[in-house]
């Protein structure tokens, strides 16, 4: 069975630190929604608050539009997936993949039957006998995760899922664990301070900073039109042009209006003589990297601002030599996102609705 | 270990000298003991006067010195097992108070280490003269013996529930189980090599403890240790010596074999888990 | 953590040691209080006026406390030892830990006297290396008792040191001696600062416990050195005097547990153990 | 955390096993004092000394037998002094017959059993003690030595053995504190004092005249190490209860007792009145009494016996080595009365001196 969770005003204050500030969020039923943030936004303490590993100062935690924020976490129906992975090491993987059954006393063929198709979904059928300690570290995460999952649980809380892994694997691992929320359909919620991780994985992201949600939308959504600096910066590169720098030019409706215009890298791109673009402006090259992929230009304007450009990685770099003098812009102007400040707003969706 | 040795330069040769002379220490008296225990005269003297087994033989048929070795493993074992019960209870506990009473719980169970053994026993035996149906039993023997225990099991547990990964029991929590079910599943099989560590550490104290079983034995029964003890007092026979011997030895095999079956079974463990 | 549930964690966990504690520590102790007022309560001003009691105490004080040095020092060799010797070595001073934490202490003692009276095993060897001639007057000196209560505190020492070495980071030792450290700096800078705390609480609850010392001292030292606890021995074993004998023990026990507490206060010596 | 994986399913079994240990360690700790093997129907008495080859002569020589025919068992028992002075002074307590030297018996008299009339009293020892006095024995406090550590002859009384320059070498003395034995008198008479006018004791004199010694002694803690004092040659003149030297002699060393100026001390076993077994008390007191059997306990222990009519049943060579046997003459009787009325005085003084 799969519920929509929803968090309602919910507040905590551990010790000194306000770390959860009244944050309201949504989660349709099957869905998965990812907390993004840096270290101490408050997002693992969302996370341990939805578990019943902490509890609320005020406001409540629905599932399926009933309060569980006073329930403990055994009954919560919630699985869980440790950063650590937090496998019992005195027990065979089938052991641990079999605990929550034990947990409700479900007969022991039932158990072992449960275990070994949960491996088998997380593609370790026939290790059942193992030790954790015998296992690699994305074998631990697999066997976390079908043990969170083992019990049919509501929903499913991924605490920073990634984190013990190496770049390959976890790319890898990413895509494995989409393919298993979508095929078990359960609402999902996970933790991560990585972006890729977050896009990847997630329907929704949630963006979580000193303890409240700045914005909460589908990746692109988010990654074309943040409603802030911060967010902007916090998920990958940009541009950022205030409206004192002059570059807005030719910007429908941009006209006299304050705000601050956002434009990705990749948006951003060196102009031939006479090209007519939006936010164009004058940089010199100072810096070329090649990255794989793609190539990323740095250029600083006369006045001192920093302009980063991305180009295909196949693409001719003669013209684009350290040094060289050149202009900048983006050619498409719906990729000039403008950042109202607040109250001028209007077309965003308000942050936890 | 090539580290510490290099890391300790020319500081080894001398940390060993002085390591070997401390455990002379330990060691010859244990040996002048063995050796006077074969004599074939009937002193307790060193040299030995010739060699013989003869009082192996007589303590090995002796109800005399069997019977206290026979109550003195009952005994040891019921205190110890108490001890283990509530030493491990108690380091489980502290694990779930605030610092500020964990402290004060964590003092008391490691300060009957430091009780004075005789004004314990006198204490005790108070106990005994007030309710006689405890005199002629072993109560408040086990239950003296258990507290004297009980530091050490504590100690020793608690050293691994210090080291308990906290989200375990994270994990066991949101994956359903009640504490209950969390102790003996999870805790509790993680804390055995410690508890059984404590609890050999807090058995060869108390199987050795003699001040309470002098005042708090029923009347026609010794402990091992209580008839050493008479025996020191009333004839120096190598028998003494000898029944001393056989319980050292008797001991290091237990813990050898101990030692060796649980690194056999580490092994197995490991054949079984890698392919 | 949910509060509630932790509720009911401690009353099934806390509650039985400490209920066990109330019977097998509280009521002795009150029985102790009780018997020490058996005559009047008298006892408690006479001991004090009694010479050989303040004797005994500030002997076993010292007595104590001499102890404690020694083995605290050999404990912290001795475990650093077990580190850093060869595995065959390492294995010979366990043994020898074990071996005598298993003997009896009675018969230790006796295998001390055995070596240490005048014509006893050390005068044997001496003199069949035609070293000595004369018995020699080690027996019921300082010198020929306190290496036997040294060996009985050791291992009370040495366990700990060996866990506080073995927590040592390999790594942390590897950089120390990659960056140039000699012996001196590396005892000084990574392995003292790890010994230390195992060392001030083994040395702690090795005073505690010699406080208790009774036989050995005794036998080995002669009986210049009586101690309190056989003191207490001699009220109530001989003199027939419970009262005394239970007001000195009240008196030990507290002066133990209070010795106890401000160490443990100062040096957060149950926390070290826990 | 990973080095403790270990199996896990035999533990569930091992701890089962712990567990039904735990119930019947507590379920035998809950019940009295173990059964004996071949219990009979007639109940028990519970005899308290000092355990050891004394206790068991006296198995030998009295408690078997008596078992056998009267199926009333004897249970040994290892005695506690604190158990012991709690009864004497009247309180309730495990023995019903406690050993006890002379000193004790006349300090605690009113709360012992008289025994009634029937059973034989002990003809060797003081009137005021007989009807109170259980299978007595008399000890010898003396001084003795292997013959041939003193060639010409050894000390012949207490100002010999005080002479270190005559009898060279260190001297076995009772260090318990408390174990006061015989030391104060025979200081006292190695100082010159007459044996009739020792009593009242001059204490400060007897120290002083211990203080001129004491870098001579070898102290022991227990009488058995006298044996390994002397046979080691660490100690060349002990001065102990004579059954050290008895034991030393069955060794088949050759040793010399001074019976002169040797001290000796009836011990036996009291009744108290809070005994819970009086009658089958009194009955083994009637067994003990008897010559015969005596002579069989005396023969393995080689104390004095507590009738005259035990010497009959001993062969000479073994009633020539026995205190007050014949032969042995110039032995000295202590002051029980004084020594029981000073006994506080006497181990305090002598435990300061000790620790001095």
């Amino acid at each position: 069975m799969t519920v929509p969770v929803k968090i309602d005003q919910v507040d905590v204050t551990l010790g000194p630190n306000h770390v959860l500030k009244r944050v309201c969020l949504d989660v349709k039923a099957g869905e998965f929604v990812t907390l993004l943030g840096a270290s101490g936004s408050g997002k693992s303490t969302l996370l341990n608050v939805i578990a019943g590993l902490q509890g609320v100062d005020s406001g409540h935690v629905l599932f399926n539009g009933e309060n569980v924020e006073k329930r403990p976490p055994q009954k919560r129906n919630v699985g869980v997936v440790f950063q650590s992975y937090a496998l019992f090491p005195h027990m065979t993987i089938g052991e641990n993949v079999a605990f929550p059954l034990l947990a409700a006393r479900r007969p022991v063929k039932e158990r072992r039957a449960v275990a070994a198709e949960m491996l088998e979904l997380v593609q370790l059928g026939g290790m059942s006998d193992r030790m954790p300690a015998s296992l690699s570290g994305g074998q631990r995460q697999r066997v976390a995760l079908a043990r969170a999952i083992a019990a049919k649980p509501e929903v499913l809380l991924l605490d920073e899922p990634m984190a013990a892994l190496d770049k390959q694997l976890r790319e890898q691992m990413q895509v494995e664990i989409k393919r298993i929320q979508r095929q078990v359909g359960i609402t999902t919620i996970a933790v991560t301070h990585d972006q890729t991780e977050a896009f990847t994985m997630s329907d929704r992201v949630a963006i979580m900073h000193e303890g409240c949600f700045v914005q909460i939308d589908e990746p692109e959504a988010l990654y074309r039109r943040p409603v802030t600096e911060y967010v902007a910066k916090f998920l990958g590169e940009a541009n950022l042009f205030g409206s004192a720098d002059g570059v807005l030019l030719g910007r429908p409706g941009a006209s006299g209006s304050t705000g601050t215009a956002v434009i990705r890298p990749e948006d951003m791109q060196p102009l031939v003589d006479g090209e007519s673009a939006q936010a164009c402006v004058e940089a010199t090259v100072t810096l070329v990297s090649f990255q794989g992929e793609r190539f990323r230009v740095e250029a600083v304007t006369p006045d001192g601002m920093t302009v980063i450009s991305t180009l295909p990685g196949n693409t001719d770099m003669g013209r684009l030599a350290v040094g060289s003098r050149l202009r900048f812009g983006c050619r498409q102007p719906e990729r000039v996102h403008v950042i109202r400040p607040e109250g001028q707003d209007a077309a965003r969706e308000p942050v936890a609705a | 270990m090539r580290t510490a040795a290099s890391a300790l330069g020319f500081y080894r040769a001398p940390i060993l000298l002085v390591s070997l002379l401390a455990g002379l220490m330990l060691f010859v008296p244990f040996l002048v003991l063995v050796a006077t225990s074969w004599t074939s005269g009937g002193l307790l003297l060193f040299p030995p006067q010739g060699f013989s087994l003869r009082w192996y033989e007589t303590v090995l048929q002796d109800p005399r010195w069997m019977e206290p070795f026979a109550l003195s493993l009952a005994v040891s074992a019921a205190a110890t097992l108490l001890a283990v019960i509530f030493g491990t209870a108690g380091a489980l506990a502290v694990l779930r108070l605030s610092p500020r009473s964990a402290r004060v719980v964590r003092t008391l169970f490691i300060v009957p280490i430091a009780l004075p053994p005789v004004a314990y026993a006198i204490g005790l035996y108070g106990v005994n003269l007030q309710l006689d149906a405890l005199r002629s039993s072993f109560v408040t023997l086990i239950l003296g013996e258990a507290l004297i225990a009980l530091p050490y099991v504590f100690v020793v547990v608690s050293a691994a529930t210090g080291r308990l990964d906290p989200n375990l029991r994270k994990a066991a929590v949101t994956l359903g189980a009640g504490w209950p079910l969390i102790l003996r599943r999870v805790e509790l099989p993680l804390l055995i090599p410690n508890i059984v560590a404590g609890a050999v550490f807090g058995f060869s104290i108390v199987f050795d403890e003699v001040v309470l079983s002098v005042f708090l034995l029923p009347p026609g029964v010794q402990t091992l240790p209580l008839k050493m003890l008479s025996a020191s007092t009333e004839a120096f026979s190598p028998a003494l010596t000898a029944a001393s011997t056989m319980v050292s030895l008797l001991a290091l095999i237990v813990l050898a074999l101990f030692a060796w079956l649980s690194r056999a079974g580490a092994r197995r463990m490991r054949k079984v888990s890698t392919p | 953590m949910q509060p509630t549930r932790t509720q009911t964690e401690k009353r099934w966990l806390l509650w039985p040691p400490l209920a066990f504690f109330a019977i097998a520590l509280g009521i002795p102790m009150a029985m102790l209080l009780v018997q020490s007022f058996d005559r009047g309560g008298g006892a408690f001003v006479e001991m004090f006026t009694m010479s050989s009691f303040t004797a005994a105490l500030l002997r076993t004080l010292v007595m104590a406390a001499v102890v404690t040095v020694l083995t605290t020092l050999i404990g912290a060799v001795y475990g650093l030892a077990i580190w850093a010797a060869p595995r065959w070595f390492s294995g010979i001073l366990l043994a020898w830990l074990m071996l005598s934490l298993w003997t009896s202490i009675v018969v230790r003692t006796v295998g001390w006297m055995l070596l240490e009276i005048p014509r006893g095993a050390i005068y044997w060897l001496l003199s069949s290396l035609g070293l000595v001639e004369e018995p020699i007057e080690l027996y019921q000196t300082a010198l020929a008792m306190y290496p036997a209560m040294v060996a009985v505190m050791l291992p009370f020492v040495v366990l700990p040191a060996m866990t506080a070495m073995s927590s040592i980071d390999r790594e942390q030792l590897n950089a120390a001696v990659i960056f140039g450290a000699g012996p001196t700096l590396v005892l000084r800078s990574v392995i003292l600062p790890a010994l230390m705390p195992a060392l001030i609480s083994g040395g702690v609850l090795v005073f505690v416990m010699s406080l208790g010392f009774y036989v050995t001292p005794l036998l080995l030292g002669g009986p210049a050195n009586l101690t309190v606890s056989g003191l207490i021995n001699l009220q109530v074993n001989t003199l027939n005097r419970p009262d005394l004998g239970a007001s000195m023990s009240l008196l030990l026990v507290a002066a133990t547990v209070v010795i106890y507490l401000i160490a443990d206060r100062l040096f957060k010596v149950s926390e070290k153990w826990g | 955390m990973h080095r403790t994986a270990a199996p896990g399913r035999n533990r569930n079994r091992s701890l089962l096993g712990l567990a039904g240990a735990a119930a019947l360690a507590i379920a035998m700790a809950g019940c009295s004092t173990p059964a004996a093997e071949g219990e009979t129907s007639g109940g028990e008495v519970v005899f308290a000394d000092y355990g050891g080859p004394t206790n068991e002569s006296r198995q030998i020589a009295y408690f078997d037998s008596f078992q056998d025919e009267t199926g009333t068992r004897v249970v040994s028992a290892s005695l506690q002094d604190a158990i012991m002075y709690s009864m004497l002074e009247g309180e309730e307590g495990d023995y019903d017959l406690i050993q006890v030297s002379s000193d004790s018996l006349i300090k605690y008299k009113e709360n012992l059993a008289v025994l009634p009339d029937g059973v034989p009293r002990a003809d060797t020892f003081p009137e005021e003690i007989q009807d109170y006095a259980v299978g007595g024995f008399l000890i010898g406090i003396t001084q003795g030595w292997l013959t041939d550590t003193f060639p010409d002859g050894g000390p012949q009384d207490w100002a010999d053995f005080f002479d270190t320059e005559k009898y060279p070498g260190k001297r076995a003395w009772p260090g318990a504190p408390g174990s006061y034995d015989a030391s104060f008198e025979l200081a006292l008479l190695a100082d010159g004092v007459a044996p009739e006018d020792l009593y009242p004791l001059d204490l400060d004199r007897a120290v002083a005249k211990l203080d001129s010694i004491r870098d001579d002694l070898v102290f022991y803690e227990s009488y058995p190490e006298v044996q390994t004092l002397l046979s080691t040659g660490s100690a060349s003149i002990a001065v102990s209860v004579t059954g050290q030297f008895t034991a030393l002699m069955n060794q088949g060393l050759d040793v010399t007792v001074q019976w002169n100026e040797a001290f000796l001390s009836p011990n036996f076993f009291v009744i108290p009145e809070s005994a819970e077994n009086k009658e089958a008390a009194y009955e083994l007191a009637t067994w003990l009494a008897d010559g015969e059997r005596q002579a069989v306990f005396t023969e393995r222990t080689f104390y004095g016996p507590a009738n005259e009519a035990t010497f009959d049943y001993l062969p000479e060579d073994v009633a020539s080595k026995l205190p007050g046997g014949p032969g042995n003459d110039g032995s000295l009787y202590f002051d029980e009365q004084y020594r029981a009325d000073y006994l506080e005085e006497l181990t305090s003084s002598y435990t300061e001196w000790l620790a001095g």
